[in-house]
């Protein structure tokens, strides 16, 4: 494993404590009053000015207090990954994306910052044990639904006429 | 987070120098100004842990004093669709990024147990000052 | 021609200087030279429309004055053999190529709705001069 | 050693100047120096040749007169899980390398036969002085 | 196929011949020694004083006699992939890894410098023809061992009870 940095500048930056709800800022070389959430800052404070702070250009947001030049874009929802709008992008917090209805989630890794919504099953001729949620798929009972038989893993409805298929689950049905 | 990785900065090609140091595994920018950011990690599998990832996913973070959360900067994210009889996946990434002095860079990745940590010339992590 | 991707050129981690712009889909060259031009392209899929495409394919292309036909700069093709409950797909692109002022420089792909453009560190675009 | 990749250094998009040139499958660096080395290879198959190669791999070298062996600085290994009706997979590699003044550069590869050098955006090798 | 190199410099290197043991060092243009194998050169030579060799810090190495400025970093096995060192990094020796007992070398292409190791394959109810080795399978007995019989392609052990199923190969045992 195997770090090459390199740049070609000499000047280094020493450590520079400040109060609270205050940061350095080298390039005025003082502490300087936080921007709230939802701002940035434009320019740094001077000796007789305080930190000029902004709005978060839409698109946009900042969650902390900060004295960053710039604030981060907002993510998006996958509409064509079947993703939904669970709350929108604002200057103070980022978007926040679900599943569409009928889908639930695959998360990527266990950060699920990237996830699929993957459709839920159909629980068809079987009773629901747990229906579908935006974390987890349709969860269907083991056995068939009443006028259901099994075939494979299959439930396939009871036909009235054909007797003899009738097996011991479709009994009332063919009667 | 996802895990930090840790760099040899001095041993065969690896180096640093102008002031850009390594230190508590980040790169810390010397100086404000745009730098052109790469890193490339080499994912391997499987390992004897049963788990059967179907991912493995690079991040270039930025932490930075201006701000107390740390900024995904770069991010390169690969789902596995390979055999289980043993695979690689390298995944490289490289861009232009606006950099404050005392800024740190760091390399996050899913699973760290997946980094093929064996060769230097196969996953490697640098700056330059443009 | 493939569909050309649209970029953020000024929220976020995104920034145009020293007279380098973004219009109509395109970097602008201000001066002529020799730049080191670069994008990673994240696709995913499966999307909703039935087709199971069997390849992603990114190019970075060129479109000058004195040539009436755009010119294919770098270009990265690859197939997928993913499964299909959710893959992700980077495409990373990176050379020196020389250009005159003026030249635009834009990104093409095979299909736009298999673009990830949800995160701005997962799909990006950029150009320095040497 | 691997089989060593021949380049067209003329035609078309590619270029030498400042003196560092190419002769018998190398850049040759005309002064010692820190550059960003990078090149791309679009590997393709399957070939006609029986063999189903399980992985690419793609591997740039340094030849160097103060050494009698070749010193890897790059690799890019891939496992191919491709269904075997036609696959592409493109492998990018960039890092800064300290060079010394005569040095080679070359790019090898696991399997020549496997490489699309058919278009030049497809196919790429250079390196810069920073 | 396109090469795009580009540097900004004007020198132009010539080739310098050297006696036998001895290279070209650009930087003091003449030739010095090579440093032997196990160190790299610290400081080129000059008129009055010969080449400063260092031996090369642990972790890194130099198998030639060189006149390079940096040794190469040893390459580490790959522990959790079962690889097991064969021998240390030493100043003169890259390690040399190999597979843990139980494992076997599948290399990834021909120069095999990067291999995964997989598990054995246990002949149960078979003979082994050739044990496992660093570098290959174990090859199993084609025909089960006795006392066992043939299902698909396992061998399976004979039951003294079941008589009935006592195919051909169990007969001894079944008696």
């Amino acid at each position: 494993v195997l770090v090459q940095p390199l740049t070609r500048l000499r000047r280094h930056a020493t450590k520079h404590r400040c109060p609270a709800g205050m940061n350095w800022i080298e390039s005025v070389r003082q502490c300087c009053d936080q921007c709230p959430a939802g701002t940035f800052l434009r320019n740094p404070c001077t000796n007789h000015s305080k930190s000029d702070c902004a709005p978060c250009p839409t698109g946009t947001f900042r969650t902390q207090p900060n004295t960053i030049s710039e604030c981060q874009a907002c993510y998006e929802c996958d509409r064509q990954a079947f993703q939904s709008v669970l709350s929108n992008c604002s200057a103070t917090s980022n978007i926040a994306c679900g599943c569409e209805p009928g889908h639930f989630r695959v998360c990527l890794d266990q950060s699920c910052s990237d996830f699929s919504c993957q459709k839920c099953q159909p629980c068809t001729g079987r009773l629901i044990q747990r229906p579908c949620s935006d974390t987890q798929d349709t969860v269907c009972d083991s056995s068939c639904k009443p006028d259901f038989y099994t075939e494979g893993d299959e439930c396939r409805p009871c036909h009235k006429s054909t007797l003899d298929t009738c097996s011991k689950e479709c009994q009332q049905v063919c009667g | 987070h996802l895990p930090i990785l840790q760099w040899e900065d001095k041993r065969g090609l690896a180096f640093t120098k102008n002031n850009l140091s390594y230190s508590s595994n980040a790169l810390v920018i010397p100086v404000s100004g745009d730098y052109y950011v790469y890193a490339q990690v080499t994912f391997r599998g499987p390992i004897e842990s049963n788990s059967k990832p179907n991912s493995v996913t690079e991040i270039i973070t930025k932490v930075t004093d201006s701000y107390p959360e740390p900024t995904q900067l770069l991010t390169g994210t690969k789902t596995l669709s390979e055999s289980w009889n043993g695979w690689f996946q390298p995944i490289y990434l490289g861009a232009v990024v606006s950099l404050e002095v005392g800024d740190k860079l760091m390399v996050n990745v899913s699973d760290i147990k997946l980094v093929d940590y064996t060769k230097e010339h196969k996953t490697f992590f640098g700056a330059f000052l443009l």
